[in-house]
Protein backbone atom coordinates (compact mmCIF):
# COMPACT_ATOMS: atom_id res chain seq x y z
CA UNK A 1 0.00 0.00 0.00
CA UNK A 2 1.53 3.20 -1.39
CA UNK A 3 -0.28 6.66 -0.14
CA UNK A 4 0.90 10.18 -1.31
CA UNK A 5 -0.36 13.21 -0.32
CA UNK A 6 1.75 15.84 -1.51
CA UNK A 7 2.50 19.43 -3.38
CA UNK A 8 4.45 18.76 -6.06
CA UNK A 9 3.59 17.50 -9.47
CA UNK A 10 3.66 13.54 -10.45
CA UNK A 11 3.85 11.23 -13.44
CA UNK A 12 1.10 9.18 -13.88
CA UNK A 13 2.47 6.96 -16.52
CA UNK A 14 5.44 6.83 -14.75
CA UNK A 15 3.67 5.44 -11.66
CA UNK A 16 1.50 3.07 -13.25
CA UNK A 17 4.68 1.30 -14.59
CA UNK A 18 6.42 1.35 -11.43
CA UNK A 19 3.12 0.48 -9.80
CA UNK A 20 2.56 -2.44 -12.49
CA UNK A 21 6.01 -3.73 -11.63
CA UNK A 22 6.05 -3.93 -8.32
CA UNK A 23 2.45 -5.67 -8.23
CA UNK A 24 3.81 -8.98 -10.64
CA UNK A 25 1.58 -11.72 -10.58
CA UNK A 26 -1.48 -9.64 -10.35
CA UNK A 27 -2.40 -9.69 -14.11
CA UNK A 28 -4.93 -7.03 -13.45
CA UNK A 29 -4.30 -3.35 -13.12
CA UNK A 30 -6.73 -0.71 -12.98
CA UNK A 31 -5.78 3.02 -12.77
CA UNK A 32 -7.62 6.42 -12.76
CA UNK A 33 -6.58 9.80 -12.63
CA UNK A 34 -7.91 12.99 -12.36
CA UNK A 35 -7.03 16.00 -13.82
CA UNK A 36 -7.75 19.91 -13.60
CA UNK A 37 -10.84 21.18 -16.25
CA UNK A 38 -10.50 24.51 -17.39
CA UNK A 39 -14.05 26.38 -16.38
CA UNK A 40 -16.33 26.59 -18.93
CA UNK A 41 -15.26 30.06 -20.25
CA UNK A 42 -11.78 28.19 -20.63
CA UNK A 43 -10.19 31.43 -18.32
CA UNK A 44 -9.09 29.10 -15.81
CA UNK A 45 -5.19 30.60 -13.70
CA UNK A 46 -4.98 28.21 -11.18
CA UNK A 47 -6.82 26.01 -8.90
CA UNK A 48 -5.96 25.59 -5.27
CA UNK A 49 -6.25 22.61 -2.87
CA UNK A 50 -6.50 23.19 0.23
CA UNK A 51 -6.10 19.85 2.35
CA UNK A 52 -6.06 19.03 6.60
CA UNK A 53 -2.96 17.60 6.96
CA UNK A 54 -2.41 14.39 9.22
CA UNK A 55 -6.60 13.68 8.84
CA UNK A 56 -5.98 13.69 4.84
CA UNK A 57 -3.37 10.38 5.23
CA UNK A 58 -5.24 8.98 8.08
CA UNK A 59 -8.52 9.35 6.25
CA UNK A 60 -7.26 7.63 2.77
CA UNK A 61 -5.08 4.96 4.78
CA UNK A 62 -8.61 4.23 6.69
CA UNK A 63 -10.53 4.24 2.91
CA UNK A 64 -6.86 1.84 1.31
CA UNK A 65 -7.47 -0.55 4.41
CA UNK A 66 -11.13 -1.08 3.66
CA UNK A 67 -10.44 -1.59 -0.04
CA UNK A 68 -8.21 -4.22 0.88
CA UNK A 69 -10.41 -6.02 3.57
CA UNK A 70 -13.16 -6.10 1.03
CA UNK A 71 -11.33 -6.94 -2.29
CA UNK A 72 -8.20 -9.80 -2.84
CA UNK A 73 -5.52 -7.04 -3.55
CA UNK A 74 -1.92 -7.24 -4.70
CA UNK A 75 -1.69 -3.59 -4.03
CA UNK A 76 -2.96 -0.07 -4.13
CA UNK A 77 -1.75 3.27 -4.63
CA UNK A 78 -2.97 6.79 -4.17
CA UNK A 79 -1.55 9.67 -4.88
CA UNK A 80 -3.26 13.04 -4.21
CA UNK A 81 -1.46 16.42 -4.96
CA UNK A 82 -2.47 20.17 -2.71
CA UNK A 83 -1.39 23.43 -3.50
CA UNK A 84 -1.58 25.35 -6.19
CA UNK A 85 -2.72 23.71 -9.87
CA UNK A 86 -3.10 24.54 -13.37
CA UNK A 87 -5.88 23.14 -15.73
CA UNK A 88 -4.88 19.71 -17.23
CA UNK A 89 -2.28 18.87 -14.47
CA UNK A 90 -3.02 15.75 -12.85
CA UNK A 91 -4.86 16.37 -9.22
CA UNK A 92 -4.51 12.63 -8.30
CA UNK A 93 -4.82 9.04 -9.09
CA UNK A 94 -5.75 5.45 -7.43
CA UNK A 95 -4.38 2.14 -8.78
CA UNK A 96 -5.27 -1.16 -7.59
CA UNK A 97 -4.02 -4.51 -8.72
CA UNK A 98 -5.82 -8.17 -8.17
CA UNK A 99 -5.16 -11.60 -10.18
CA UNK A 100 -9.24 -10.71 -10.94
CA UNK A 101 -9.79 -7.61 -13.41
CA UNK A 102 -13.42 -7.02 -11.10
CA UNK A 103 -12.00 -6.70 -8.24
CA UNK A 104 -9.32 -4.40 -9.43
CA UNK A 105 -11.87 -2.46 -11.08
CA UNK A 106 -14.60 -2.50 -8.05
CA UNK A 107 -11.62 -1.26 -5.88
CA UNK A 108 -10.48 1.44 -8.04
CA UNK A 109 -13.83 2.78 -7.91
CA UNK A 110 -14.61 2.52 -4.19
CA UNK A 111 -11.43 4.37 -3.39
CA UNK A 112 -12.02 7.15 -5.89
CA UNK A 113 -16.33 7.28 -4.16
CA UNK A 114 -14.71 7.55 -0.68
CA UNK A 115 -11.77 9.92 -1.73
CA UNK A 116 -14.29 12.15 -3.41
CA UNK A 117 -16.26 12.55 -0.26
CA UNK A 118 -14.01 11.20 2.76
CA UNK A 119 -10.93 12.67 1.97
CA UNK A 120 -10.72 15.99 3.68
CA UNK A 121 -9.64 17.90 0.29
CA UNK A 122 -11.07 21.50 -0.89
CA UNK A 123 -11.15 22.92 -4.43
CA UNK A 124 -10.96 26.33 -5.11
CA UNK A 125 -11.28 27.70 -8.66
CA UNK A 126 -9.49 30.87 -9.25
CA UNK A 127 -10.17 32.62 -12.76
CA UNK A 128 -9.57 36.27 -13.73
CA UNK A 129 -13.00 36.92 -12.55
CA UNK A 130 -13.16 35.66 -9.16
CA UNK A 131 -12.56 32.47 -6.61
CA UNK A 132 -14.94 30.09 -6.22
CA UNK A 133 -14.68 26.96 -4.01
CA UNK A 134 -16.10 23.95 -6.05
CA UNK A 135 -18.94 22.74 -4.10
CA UNK A 136 -19.91 19.09 -3.66
CA UNK A 137 -22.27 17.31 -5.53
CA UNK A 138 -25.24 15.34 -3.96
CA UNK A 139 -24.34 12.62 -6.31
CA UNK A 140 -21.12 12.08 -4.93
CA UNK A 141 -22.64 11.58 -1.75
CA UNK A 142 -24.91 9.03 -3.29
CA UNK A 143 -22.31 7.50 -4.89
CA UNK A 144 -22.01 5.81 -1.46
CA UNK A 145 -24.69 4.01 -0.29
CA UNK A 146 -23.76 1.58 -3.67
CA UNK A 147 -20.76 0.21 -1.20
CA UNK B 1 -8.85 23.63 26.29
CA UNK B 2 -9.51 22.52 22.49
CA UNK B 3 -8.06 23.45 19.51
CA UNK B 4 -9.97 24.35 16.90
CA UNK B 5 -10.07 24.41 13.37
CA UNK B 6 -11.38 25.84 10.30
CA UNK B 7 -11.18 24.79 6.48
CA UNK B 8 -11.82 26.03 2.93
CA UNK B 9 -14.86 29.09 3.40
CA UNK B 10 -15.49 28.16 6.51
CA UNK B 11 -11.62 29.61 7.76
CA UNK B 12 -12.44 32.75 4.95
CA UNK B 13 -15.14 33.56 6.73
CA UNK B 14 -14.19 33.27 10.55
CA UNK B 15 -10.81 34.62 8.94
CA UNK B 16 -8.22 32.45 11.07
CA UNK B 17 -7.26 28.64 10.53
CA UNK B 18 -6.97 27.43 14.22
CA UNK B 19 -7.16 28.97 17.45
CA UNK B 20 -7.27 27.44 21.03
CA UNK B 21 -10.31 27.75 22.73
CA UNK B 22 -11.36 27.42 26.06
CA UNK B 23 -14.78 25.41 26.74
CA UNK B 24 -16.75 23.58 28.89
CA UNK B 25 -19.27 22.65 26.02
CA UNK B 26 -20.08 19.12 25.88
CA UNK B 27 -20.83 18.57 22.14
CA UNK B 28 -19.87 19.76 19.56
CA UNK B 29 -23.48 21.57 18.90
CA UNK B 30 -22.63 23.21 22.45
CA UNK B 31 -19.47 24.33 21.12
CA UNK B 32 -21.01 25.89 18.02
CA UNK B 33 -23.36 27.58 20.07
CA UNK B 34 -20.44 29.24 21.93
CA UNK B 35 -18.91 30.08 18.91
CA UNK B 36 -21.99 31.53 17.20
CA UNK B 37 -22.63 34.12 20.27
CA UNK B 38 -19.15 35.27 20.00
CA UNK B 39 -19.00 37.74 16.86
CA UNK B 40 -20.71 37.70 13.60
CA UNK B 41 -18.23 36.08 11.92
CA UNK B 42 -18.72 32.77 14.27
CA UNK B 43 -22.59 33.29 13.46
CA UNK B 44 -22.47 33.71 9.67
CA UNK B 45 -19.91 30.57 9.65
CA UNK B 46 -22.26 28.32 11.21
CA UNK B 47 -25.89 29.55 9.80
CA UNK B 48 -26.01 26.51 8.20
CA UNK B 49 -25.11 23.16 9.84
CA UNK B 50 -26.01 20.92 7.15
CA UNK B 51 -23.31 22.86 4.76
CA UNK B 52 -20.80 21.76 7.42
CA UNK B 53 -19.44 18.62 8.16
CA UNK B 54 -16.88 18.29 11.69
CA UNK B 55 -14.18 16.18 12.74
CA UNK B 56 -13.08 15.14 16.21
CA UNK B 57 -9.40 13.95 16.79
CA UNK B 58 -9.43 13.63 12.79
CA UNK B 59 -12.54 11.28 12.13
CA UNK B 60 -15.29 12.75 11.03
CA UNK B 61 -18.32 12.50 13.45
CA UNK B 62 -21.53 14.62 14.24
CA UNK B 63 -22.36 17.62 15.71
CA UNK B 64 -24.17 15.72 18.53
CA UNK B 65 -21.17 14.50 19.66
CA UNK B 66 -19.46 14.32 22.46
CA UNK B 67 -16.22 16.04 23.23
CA UNK B 68 -15.19 14.28 26.00
CA UNK B 69 -11.21 13.69 25.68
CA UNK B 70 -11.17 15.80 22.29
CA UNK B 71 -8.09 17.85 21.77
CA UNK B 72 -8.55 19.02 17.99
CA UNK B 73 -12.62 19.71 16.39
CA UNK B 74 -12.34 21.19 12.83
CA UNK B 75 -14.93 22.60 10.66
CA UNK B 76 -15.26 22.34 7.10
CA UNK B 77 -17.66 22.16 4.07
CA UNK B 78 -18.49 18.57 2.31
CA UNK B 79 -15.09 17.74 0.70
CA UNK B 80 -14.22 17.69 -2.88
CA UNK B 81 -11.27 16.14 -3.60
CA UNK B 82 -10.82 13.53 -5.84
CA UNK C 1 -10.22 6.67 -30.59
CA UNK C 2 -7.02 4.42 -30.92
CA UNK C 3 -7.29 0.63 -31.55
CA UNK C 4 -4.18 -1.04 -31.90
CA UNK C 5 -3.36 -4.21 -32.91
CA UNK C 6 0.00 -5.35 -32.60
CA UNK C 7 3.11 -7.80 -32.34
CA UNK C 8 5.36 -5.63 -30.61
CA UNK C 9 5.34 -4.50 -26.73
CA UNK C 10 4.05 -1.14 -25.70
CA UNK C 11 4.81 0.83 -22.76
CA UNK C 12 1.59 1.50 -20.73
CA UNK C 13 2.58 4.38 -18.86
CA UNK C 14 3.71 6.04 -21.65
CA UNK C 15 0.41 5.24 -23.50
CA UNK C 16 -1.48 6.45 -20.70
CA UNK C 17 0.69 9.41 -20.49
CA UNK C 18 -0.40 9.91 -24.39
CA UNK C 19 -3.61 9.40 -23.68
CA UNK C 20 -4.55 11.97 -20.74
CA UNK C 21 -2.36 14.95 -22.95
CA UNK C 22 -4.59 14.12 -25.83
CA UNK C 23 -7.66 13.84 -24.22
CA UNK C 24 -7.61 17.85 -22.75
CA UNK C 25 -10.77 18.76 -20.13
CA UNK C 26 -11.85 15.41 -20.22
CA UNK C 27 -10.61 15.27 -15.86
CA UNK C 28 -11.44 11.44 -15.50
CA UNK C 29 -9.01 8.54 -16.78
CA UNK C 30 -9.83 5.14 -16.48
CA UNK C 31 -7.01 2.11 -17.31
CA UNK C 32 -7.29 -1.16 -17.50
CA UNK C 33 -3.73 -2.91 -18.19
CA UNK C 34 -3.63 -6.64 -18.28
CA UNK C 35 -0.36 -8.41 -17.54
CA UNK C 36 0.85 -12.06 -18.23
CA UNK C 37 0.36 -14.10 -15.14
CA UNK C 38 2.98 -16.89 -14.04
CA UNK C 39 1.86 -20.35 -13.90
CA UNK C 40 0.93 -21.51 -10.66
CA UNK C 41 4.49 -23.44 -10.69
CA UNK C 42 6.16 -20.93 -12.15
CA UNK C 43 7.75 -22.47 -15.12
CA UNK C 44 5.72 -20.34 -17.81
CA UNK C 45 8.33 -20.22 -20.68
CA UNK C 46 5.97 -17.93 -23.25
CA UNK C 47 2.74 -17.25 -23.95
CA UNK C 48 1.16 -16.99 -26.98
CA UNK C 49 -1.70 -15.19 -28.13
CA UNK C 50 -3.24 -15.84 -32.00
CA UNK C 51 -5.35 -14.15 -33.31
CA UNK C 52 -7.89 -13.47 -36.25
CA UNK C 53 -6.29 -10.78 -38.35
CA UNK C 54 -9.02 -8.29 -40.26
CA UNK C 55 -11.65 -9.65 -37.65
CA UNK C 56 -9.74 -8.59 -34.36
CA UNK C 57 -9.65 -5.05 -35.48
CA UNK C 58 -13.11 -4.89 -36.68
CA UNK C 59 -14.42 -6.39 -33.90
CA UNK C 60 -12.72 -4.13 -31.01
CA UNK C 61 -13.87 -1.34 -33.20
CA UNK C 62 -17.64 -2.31 -33.03
CA UNK C 63 -17.13 -2.67 -29.15
CA UNK C 64 -15.49 0.79 -28.96
CA UNK C 65 -17.74 2.41 -30.92
CA UNK C 66 -20.60 0.55 -29.05
CA UNK C 67 -19.14 2.40 -25.77
CA UNK C 68 -18.38 5.52 -26.96
CA UNK C 69 -22.41 5.53 -27.99
CA UNK C 70 -23.75 4.68 -24.41
CA UNK C 71 -21.40 7.27 -22.58
CA UNK C 72 -20.32 10.52 -22.82
CA UNK C 73 -16.52 9.64 -23.66
CA UNK C 74 -13.98 12.25 -24.81
CA UNK C 75 -11.59 9.37 -26.10
CA UNK C 76 -10.93 5.42 -26.12
CA UNK C 77 -7.82 3.84 -26.46
CA UNK C 78 -7.32 -0.01 -27.16
CA UNK C 79 -3.98 -1.99 -27.72
CA UNK C 80 -3.92 -5.82 -27.58
CA UNK C 81 -0.54 -7.87 -28.43
CA UNK C 82 -0.21 -10.73 -30.51
CA UNK C 83 2.57 -12.94 -30.82
CA UNK C 84 4.93 -14.57 -28.23
CA UNK C 85 4.73 -12.88 -24.58
CA UNK C 86 6.84 -13.37 -21.33
CA UNK C 87 5.23 -13.71 -17.56
CA UNK C 88 4.93 -9.65 -16.40
CA UNK C 89 4.56 -8.72 -20.42
CA UNK C 90 1.68 -6.34 -20.88
CA UNK C 91 -0.74 -8.00 -22.80
CA UNK C 92 -3.25 -5.07 -23.50
CA UNK C 93 -4.84 -2.15 -21.96
CA UNK C 94 -7.95 -0.16 -22.37
CA UNK C 95 -8.05 3.71 -21.37
CA UNK C 96 -11.24 5.81 -21.39
CA UNK C 97 -11.64 9.66 -21.23
CA UNK C 98 -14.07 11.43 -19.78
CA UNK C 99 -15.79 14.46 -17.95
CA UNK C 100 -17.22 12.37 -15.51
CA UNK C 101 -15.27 9.30 -13.49
CA UNK C 102 -18.81 7.32 -13.42
CA UNK C 103 -18.46 7.08 -17.02
CA UNK C 104 -14.71 6.28 -17.65
CA UNK C 105 -15.12 3.47 -15.16
CA UNK C 106 -18.43 1.76 -16.46
CA UNK C 107 -17.01 2.50 -20.33
CA UNK C 108 -13.57 0.62 -19.01
CA UNK C 109 -15.54 -1.79 -17.78
CA UNK C 110 -17.41 -2.62 -20.68
CA UNK C 111 -14.75 -2.71 -22.98
CA UNK C 112 -12.94 -4.95 -21.13
CA UNK C 113 -16.03 -7.43 -20.84
CA UNK C 114 -16.64 -7.44 -24.21
CA UNK C 115 -12.53 -7.95 -25.49
CA UNK C 116 -12.61 -10.69 -23.17
CA UNK C 117 -15.08 -12.58 -24.89
CA UNK C 118 -15.86 -10.98 -27.99
CA UNK C 119 -12.39 -10.14 -30.25
CA UNK C 120 -10.68 -12.98 -31.45
CA UNK C 121 -7.47 -13.61 -29.39
CA UNK C 122 -6.88 -16.91 -28.45
CA UNK C 123 -4.13 -17.73 -25.52
CA UNK C 124 -1.76 -20.81 -24.97
CA UNK C 125 0.65 -21.23 -22.24
CA UNK C 126 3.82 -23.22 -23.10
CA UNK C 127 5.46 -24.15 -19.74
CA UNK C 128 8.77 -27.02 -19.73
CA UNK C 129 5.96 -29.58 -18.97
CA UNK C 130 3.53 -29.17 -22.07
CA UNK C 131 1.49 -26.37 -23.92
CA UNK C 132 -2.16 -25.54 -22.93
CA UNK C 133 -5.09 -23.48 -24.55
CA UNK C 134 -6.06 -21.16 -22.00
CA UNK C 135 -9.72 -22.22 -21.53
CA UNK C 136 -12.94 -19.48 -21.42
CA UNK C 137 -14.69 -19.00 -18.01
CA UNK C 138 -17.79 -19.09 -18.00
CA UNK C 139 -18.03 -15.82 -15.27
CA UNK C 140 -16.76 -14.12 -18.53
CA UNK C 141 -19.53 -14.99 -20.63
CA UNK C 142 -21.63 -14.10 -17.74
CA UNK C 143 -20.28 -10.30 -17.54
CA UNK C 144 -21.66 -9.44 -20.74
CA UNK C 145 -25.51 -9.52 -18.78
CA UNK C 146 -24.48 -6.83 -16.83
CA UNK C 147 -24.35 -4.76 -19.85
CA UNK D 1 -16.07 -21.60 -52.60
CA UNK D 2 -15.58 -20.95 -49.27
CA UNK D 3 -12.89 -20.13 -47.44
CA UNK D 4 -12.44 -21.75 -44.25
CA UNK D 5 -10.58 -20.80 -41.19
CA UNK D 6 -9.58 -22.59 -38.15
CA UNK D 7 -7.74 -20.81 -34.95
CA UNK D 8 -6.00 -22.28 -31.98
CA UNK D 9 -6.76 -25.80 -30.46
CA UNK D 10 -9.85 -26.42 -33.79
CA UNK D 11 -6.39 -25.30 -36.08
CA UNK D 12 -4.14 -27.65 -34.26
CA UNK D 13 -6.23 -30.40 -34.67
CA UNK D 14 -7.62 -29.90 -38.04
CA UNK D 15 -3.61 -30.11 -38.95
CA UNK D 16 -4.35 -26.71 -41.16
CA UNK D 17 -5.00 -22.56 -41.05
CA UNK D 18 -7.23 -22.96 -44.08
CA UNK D 19 -8.55 -24.38 -46.67
CA UNK D 20 -11.16 -23.25 -49.89
CA UNK D 21 -13.85 -25.42 -49.79
CA UNK D 22 -16.31 -26.24 -52.67
CA UNK D 23 -19.67 -26.87 -50.76
CA UNK D 24 -23.46 -26.50 -51.45
CA UNK D 25 -23.91 -26.31 -47.85
CA UNK D 26 -26.81 -23.65 -47.10
CA UNK D 27 -25.84 -23.07 -43.49
CA UNK D 28 -22.89 -23.39 -41.24
CA UNK D 29 -24.42 -26.57 -39.56
CA UNK D 30 -24.23 -28.38 -43.09
CA UNK D 31 -20.75 -27.38 -43.99
CA UNK D 32 -19.90 -28.82 -40.61
CA UNK D 33 -21.42 -32.19 -41.67
CA UNK D 34 -19.92 -31.81 -44.68
CA UNK D 35 -16.61 -31.77 -42.45
CA UNK D 36 -17.11 -34.07 -40.30
CA UNK D 37 -17.59 -36.72 -43.27
CA UNK D 38 -14.40 -36.05 -44.83
CA UNK D 39 -12.30 -37.41 -42.14
CA UNK D 40 -11.40 -38.25 -38.24
CA UNK D 41 -9.49 -35.79 -37.84
CA UNK D 42 -12.33 -33.08 -38.95
CA UNK D 43 -14.87 -35.19 -36.82
CA UNK D 44 -12.85 -35.12 -33.64
CA UNK D 45 -12.79 -30.90 -33.81
CA UNK D 46 -16.49 -30.45 -34.69
CA UNK D 47 -17.49 -33.02 -31.81
CA UNK D 48 -18.81 -31.07 -29.80
CA UNK D 49 -20.19 -27.64 -31.19
CA UNK D 50 -21.19 -26.34 -27.63
CA UNK D 51 -17.49 -25.63 -27.39
CA UNK D 52 -16.96 -23.54 -30.83
CA UNK D 53 -17.67 -20.45 -32.24
CA UNK D 54 -18.00 -19.63 -35.94
CA UNK D 55 -17.49 -16.01 -37.59
CA UNK D 56 -19.29 -15.43 -41.50
CA UNK D 57 -17.23 -12.78 -43.01
CA UNK D 58 -15.72 -11.52 -39.82
CA UNK D 59 -18.57 -11.52 -37.75
CA UNK D 60 -20.04 -14.00 -34.77
CA UNK D 61 -22.79 -15.97 -36.02
CA UNK D 62 -24.38 -18.96 -35.08
CA UNK D 63 -24.37 -22.42 -36.72
CA UNK D 64 -27.72 -21.94 -38.08
CA UNK D 65 -26.68 -19.12 -39.85
CA UNK D 66 -27.28 -19.19 -44.06
CA UNK D 67 -24.27 -18.88 -45.48
CA UNK D 68 -25.37 -17.24 -48.97
CA UNK D 69 -23.22 -15.16 -49.98
CA UNK D 70 -20.26 -15.79 -47.51
CA UNK D 71 -16.72 -16.24 -48.46
CA UNK D 72 -15.08 -16.43 -45.10
CA UNK D 73 -15.93 -18.68 -42.66
CA UNK D 74 -13.82 -19.29 -39.81
CA UNK D 75 -14.37 -22.28 -36.42
CA UNK D 76 -12.11 -21.39 -33.45
CA UNK D 77 -13.11 -22.29 -29.51
CA UNK D 78 -14.38 -19.24 -27.21
CA UNK D 79 -12.34 -16.43 -26.80
CA UNK D 80 -9.91 -15.63 -24.58
CA UNK D 81 -8.06 -12.67 -25.11
CA UNK D 82 -7.81 -9.35 -22.92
Amino acid sequence: MDIRVQGSPFDAGAELNAFTNKAQGAGAIVSFSGIVRDTAAGDLEKMVIEHYPGMTERAITTIAEEAQGRWNLADVLVIHRFGELSANDPIMMVATASRHRKAAFEAAEFLMDFLKSRAPFWKKEITGKDAVWVESKDHDEDALKRW
Amino acid sequence: MIEVMYFAWVRERIGIPRETVETNAKTVAELVEELRAREERYDVAFSDLSALRVAIDQDLTEFSASLEGAREVAFFPPMTGG
